[in-house]
């Protein structure tokens, strides 16, 4: 009863931040802040992304993008989050693998692309292999700290009770860690968002990141180049209101979600 | 205790030095050209990064780099607690963010050259728009995770809303700010990279894309490395400022002080 | 390559986005490349650098490239060929696919002018370095006397018109929309070099150029085909432009046209490789006879 | 001073506290009892105003709350919680101080003071962490008194301290109340606390509303020998317990 | 069955167990009193196994121990943080149960019957968050009677209940203890349970030392009212009492 007009008034405030947001943009193109001659004004960008939208071009490029997607993000998490609680848990595979993975981890995806390509070709399996490796260190350390976080009585109690290591590590560590994991998999959802698209642009793997590409290079486009730029932009914010989504159901109980406290 | 951090330091390098040998054996006999022998790729690197490349390509990188980071920690401490403080304003402001989050920033380097041209500027900008996600994100959770209790006491002590912000609110939320910010390390170098393949006459990045593009391959994994290198030293500068910083959040999950059964 | 079951050779190729894109998939579509028993499976890419690893590793059969990628990597020792011609620059100055260009107000008149400034160029240590370093010693300058800045074609205009940089070396359909802008030409680096310089190539692995040499002969004769048909009748390329890529009708009707041809022009190549090993591009001079196919 | 009237808080339409009526004169003692869940915690955090009533009204002085009042200090059940682990003992007590525009010499001076009150003056540098539950507890005390309030809430301040330093501290709390001229409501589950300690004692029924108000017309000068030696001690005593344990009479509990 | 010897557990060098040595027998119930900060829980969480001496041993049925042992609960001092937010009060009683090879309608059973005893038989669907301090720390219990310990370790388990309901949880522990002959540790701060409870009181001093053990020669069978009254409980009562505040020999305190 009550959580409709709640939900409603948030899709509203949500509703008029965009509203409010396009009008600025809109404005500050057309008063010349921006030129309009090289950023097209919303009211030029919007039609022209319902023209993709009409023609059925959008959903080919954006079901490409969503695969990689997908499968490079499962794959950073069947990797991530084991080798996290493990990490996270036991001090000696922190010992073991700190060097390592600290080397590996700021290496740029970006930069492993010529690598990637000789290893996986061209096509889905270099995409995957990108968005994996960029995916798998935030899922990685937020898994850690979460690890970390959890709260010593609590583990005390579970291991008093006589709740194996195993036992401790589903039933507590992992409920607790969820929260940070959440926010792993979220910057996780983003970052691998960005190297679909840039591995399409750059190798031209396909997706929206080559029709971005396409659009760019044939000049006066600008138009339906922006309006891909949305269609990305617009798949993030999906995939990340479904990640929210399916947050807010898992995670009720945490402070953050808990209805009518305060 | 020296003996004690010596046999850490064994055990943290054994994993690195045994992949690496592994590496080297296996490119010895392979003799691929996009995957030279260690010898080769230490040569170059000695050569071009010891020290000749430091003043030109290095230090303009790590500048930018910092700057980036600084100011994405920056606004994202800043708008995440507002965020994470006000259900309205993050009602309303949630889906332009989560749009512009979505965005891969390699496709908003138009947007950025235009605003900000070719020099520094479009680049920092770059890689505060990737790396402040992390930290906005946890930021807010952060915030919205506090004890209520502990908020509880600071408002019926009257304690005012600036002080309440400084003293409880955002040590309490510094553990997740600080696994955002160590996430966001990460995206700063991988964006600093990102951000030299575009209008740039130096930096590591810059170095290592035309490498590639000349297909002088020793050249482009020295950079790699030295990439690798960077991430290492800036990981290790963050780690030690985390544990000053949080010696009680250690302590209080029973990470540091006293013999705990694991 | 396998044959499919229309009998024909399926071949994987990657082609620069923009114009040698264009030309390729108009080939196509005009079934040229049928037609010598090809069946062409395009993607884009954004240059050489990024297509060459997957000609070596297989996972293309063939790639356009500019020569200047194309040199370097052969000297680096990959093992590779030309098989055919890409672009080229047309005959005639005006007609030049590229340009250099400047702000409406600027004094500038000629590359000698900009001596001292910045001028963007898309690829850096690339054919740019080479037609502009050109045209600075026929200025009386030296190759360092400017400095060069990387900035993505279409960024290019409005860089140059915020001043970022004093000039800007576009390609079409970019100066088309540049000179809408009221942008100004000051030279014609490509064709100073050269009139009808060629700058593209096509690109194969030497194992299969030396196992399956009719698919080469038949690649070859569809390339060829299809720079006649251009040259036959560029009204019908340009019509099918906005069909082929999202190149907008209006602009179409207007951007200059490159210059195509089949086989590759060895004057060009020596020009080019002379000016890389001059520059510092090209530890030294290639074997063309070993690297050029037909 | 504090006027509570047909206060009722709900958590999902179920109420905690129900039609909850009475005044706390100026410088009084209040003990409040009830049984566990009646709805004590939920009653004094209406009064300190971090939770607003679904009906009724509270007003300090002839104000209505609305937010935590000045001069109010709160000591809550969950002691634990309510200490920040990254301050230590001597910074949590001092926290609250300079926003009530106390310099930092005065702050430090009612800090050590506090402390010492409690039994930790020892313990200033010690993080919270570190300290047995008993002595928590102690810490959240020592915050309620360096701040010098007006009117002080506690929510079950002694339960996990020792017979011995509760007593003591029993004679602490009422040599400042008496000291100070403050006003006191205290929850407690002991009582012979109650008793001793106040001056009225509300004993509530669920959901929490005044069953029967006990008036404790002990000599005001206290002892924890002489005092709980008296014959009425023990019939003040038994009349509380029997209060608490009084049917509600029909129709009254939902 | 249990035996201490000599343990001592310091931290950072200052002790807060210090030689403490006793023997506790199967189906013994032995409370342990001593002032806040003493070292009860630190010696509470070293016979359990949770943190590892700094000297000295603990042996269960002749091994030592080194881990928790199996058929051991442990009720927290602080148990709103024992309890985990993300489950039910069913959930929380229910969770151990499992890992001790109970099936899933025995689990159900057993959990029901817990809440049941400690009276929040109709919370099992809330949610810790949702409840008084008071009840949590029931929760807490009837996680622990729904495990069926053979050696239940409860620290101050009641002390945020009201006296009601703490004299039927005392009751119904004693029964329990009776019923299934388990072997208890009880720690309090309040006298009165401590010889009502137990066969013998260990009074500790600080830091955590045995200073005497006073048998409680009273009938095995007890009951709130009568045996309260006896004349022997009223001495035993003293004689914990003074042995608490008995100053250490000289020279034994460090
Ligand atoms: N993690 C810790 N680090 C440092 N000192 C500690 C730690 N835990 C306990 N202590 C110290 O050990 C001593 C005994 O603490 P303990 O919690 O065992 O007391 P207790 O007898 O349970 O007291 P209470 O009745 O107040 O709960 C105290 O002086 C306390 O400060
Ligand atoms: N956040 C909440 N959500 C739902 N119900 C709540 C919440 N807080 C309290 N309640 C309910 O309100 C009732 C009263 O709780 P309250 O904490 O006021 O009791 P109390 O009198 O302080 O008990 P105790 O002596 O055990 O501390 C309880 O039944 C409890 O379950
Ligand atoms: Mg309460
Ligand atoms: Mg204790």
């Amino acid at each position: 009863m009550q959580l409709i007009p709640a939900i409603s008034r948030g899709r509203g405030l949500g509703l008029a931040g965009v509203v409010g947001v396009t009008a600025l943009l809109e404005v500050v193109v057309r008063t010349g802040l921006l030129p309009q001659a090289w950023f097209p004004p919303p009211s030029r960008i919007l039609p022209a992304f319902g023209e993709i939208v009409a023609a059925g071009e959008l959903f080919g490029p954006l079901g490409q993008t969503l695969q990689g997607w997908v499968l490079g993000i499962l794959a950073a998490a069947a990797v991530g989050v084991p080798l996290g609680v493990l990490i996270g848990s036991w001090p000696l595979t922190h010992r073991l693998t700190r060097f390592t993975l600290e080397f590996l981890r700021p290496i740029p995806p970006v930069a492993l692309i010529p690598a990637a390509v000789l290893i996986f070709g061209s096509d889905l399996e270099m995409k995957v292999f990108l968005i994996a490796f960029g995916a798998f260190w935030p899922v990685l350390l937020q898994t850690v700290y979460g690890v970390h976080d959890v709260d010593p009585t609590a583990r005390d109690a579970a291991r008093c009770y006589g709740l194996g290591p195993r036992a401790v590590l589903v039933r507590i560590t992992l409920p607790s860690a969820l929260p940070h994991l959440a926010t792993g998999l979220r910057i996780a959802s983003a970052i691998g968002l960005i190297l679909a698209v840039t591995s399409e642009i750059v190798v031209g793997a396909p997706g929206l990141g080559v029709r971005i590409t396409d659009a760019q290079s044939a000049g006066g486009a600008e138009d339906v180049m922006y309006a891909w730029i949305l269609a990305a932009g617009l798949l993030g914010w999906a995939l990340n209101g479904a990640l929210h989504a399916a947050e807010r159901r898992v995670l009720h109980w945490h402070p953050s979600y808990r209805g009518g406290v305060r | 205790m020296i003996r004690a951090r010596l046999a850490d330091a064994a055990l943290a390098l054994a994993l690195p030095v045994l992949l690496l040998a592994a590496y080297d054996g296996w490119a010895r006999t392979a003799g691929n050209f996009f995957f030279p022998p260690l010898s080769e790729i230490g040569a170059t690197f000695a050569a071009e990064w010891l020290f000749t490349r430091v003043p030109t390509d290095l230090l303009p990188s790590v500048g930018r780099m910092l700057a980036g980071y600084a100011l994405a920690v920056a606004i994202g401490v800043a708008l995440g607690t507002l965020l994470g403080l006000s259900r309205t304003l993050s009602r309303a402001l949630d889906p332009v963010l989560q749009f512009l989050r979505a965005l891969p920033p390699p496709a908003l380097i138009p947007v950025s050259l235009l605003v900000f041209g070719a020099g520094d500027g479009a680049k920092v900008f770059l890689i505060v728009l990737g790396a402040v996600w992390p930290v906005l994100l946890n930021t807010v959770d952060g915030v919205r995770g506090v004890d209520a209790t502990a908020l509880d006491m600071a408002r019926s002590y009257r304690v005012p809303a600036h002080a309440r912000l400084t003293r409880l609110i955002l040590p309490a939320a510094l553990p997740r700010i600080l696994a955002g910010a160590r996430t966001a390390l990460a995206i700063a170098i991988i964006l600093m990279v990102v951000s030299e393949l575009v209008g740039a006459d130096n930096g590591v990045g810059y170095t290592v894309q035309l490498a590639q593009r000349g297909f002088d391959i020793p050249e482009m994994w020295a950079g790699t490395v030295l990439l690798g290198l960077l991430g290492f030293g800036c990981n290790a500068i963050f780690v030690a400022v985390e544990r000053r910083v949080l010696h009680w959040h250690l302590a209080v999950t029973g990470r540091a002080t006293h013999a705990r059964r694991p | 390559p396998e044959q499919g079951a229309d009998g024909l050779t399926k071949l994987r190729i990657a082609e620069t986005a923009g114009a040698p894109l264009n030309f390729l998939t108009y080939g196509d579509e005009q079934g040229f490349f049928a037609q010598n028993g090809i069946d062409l499976e395009i993607t884009s890419s954004s240059g050489g650098a990024t297509v060459i690893p997957q000609l070596v590793s297989g996972d293309l059969d063939a790639a356009g490239s500019n020569v200047v990628s194309g040199l370097i990597a052969i000297q680096q020792g990959l093992p590779i060929q030309m098989v055919a011609a890409g672009t080229s620059t047309s005959e005639d100055p005006a007609q030049d696919f590229s340009a250099l260009m400047v702000k409406p107000d600027s004094p500038a008149q000629s590359i000698a002018d900009l001596a001292g400034q910045r001028i963007a160029v898309n690829s850096l240590r690339n054919i740019n370095d080479i037609v502009l370093g050109n045209q600075l010693q026929q200025a009386g300058l030296t190759y360092d006397a400017v400095q060069f800045v990387e900035i993505p074609f279409p960024e290019m205009a409005p860089a140059v018109e915020r001043g970022d940089v004093a000039a800007a070396m576009l390609i079409e359909p970019f100066i088309t929309v540049a000179e809408d802008h009221g942008l100004r030409i000051i030279g014609r680096p490509y064709t100073d070099l050269r009139p009808g310089l060629q700058i593209g190539t096509y690109l194969m692995n030497r194992e299969l150029v030396a196992s399956r040499p009719e698919l080469v002969q038949g690649f070859q004769r569809a390339v060829q085909a299809t720079a006649d048909a251009i040259g036959a009748d560029p009204a019908a390329f340009r019509a099918a432009l906005p069909r082929i890529s999202e190149t907008d009708p209006g602009l179409a009707e207007r951007v200059r046209i490159n210059l195509w041809r089949g086989t590759t022009d060895r004057a060009s190549l020596e020009l080019v490789m002379g000016l890389m090993v001059d520059y510092g591009l090209l530890e030294a001079p290639v074997d063309l006879d070993a690297v050029v196919v037909g | 001073m504090l006027d509570v009237r047909e206060l009722t808080k709900s958590y999902d339409g179920v109420p905690a506290v129900a039609d909850l009526t009475f005044t706390v004169a100026e410088h009084e003692f209040v003990c409040i009892v009830g049984s566990s869940g009646c709805g004590k915690t939920t009653m004094l955090r209406c009064l300190s105003g971090l939770v607003a009533p679904t009906s009724g009204e509270v007003t300090l002085d002839g104000t209505p709350i609305d937010g935590p009042p000045p001069d109010m200090a709160y000591v809550f059940q969950d002691y634990s919680r309510s200490l920040l682990p990254w301050m230590t003992v001597a910074g949590n007590v001092a926290f609250p101080l300079p926003y009530k525009g106390l310099s930092k010499a005065d702050a430090a001076a009612a800090t050590a003071e506090a402390l010492d009150a409690v039994g930790l003056g020892d313990r200033g540098d010690a993080y919270p962490w570190q300290l047995s539950g008993g002595m928590q507890q102690r810490v959240a005390i020592a915050r309620a008194l360096a701040y010098q309030p007006r009117i002080l809430l506690m929510d079950e301040p002694f339960a996990s301290v020792d017979a011995q330093t509760r007593a003591d501290l029993e004679d602490l709390l009422l040599d400042i109340w008496r000291r100070y001229r403050i006003t006191i409501l205290f929850v407690t589950h002991d009582i012979d606390e109650a008793v001793y300690l106040s001056q009225r004692v509300l004993v509530l029924h669920r959901p929490a509303h005044v069953h029967e108000v006990v008036e404790i017309d002990l000599p005001a000068d206290r002892d924890q020998l002489t005092t709980k030696r008296l014959p009425e001690f023990g019939e003040l005593r038994t009349r509380v317990l029997s209060s608490l344990r009084a049917p509600d009479p029909a129709g009254v509990t939902p």
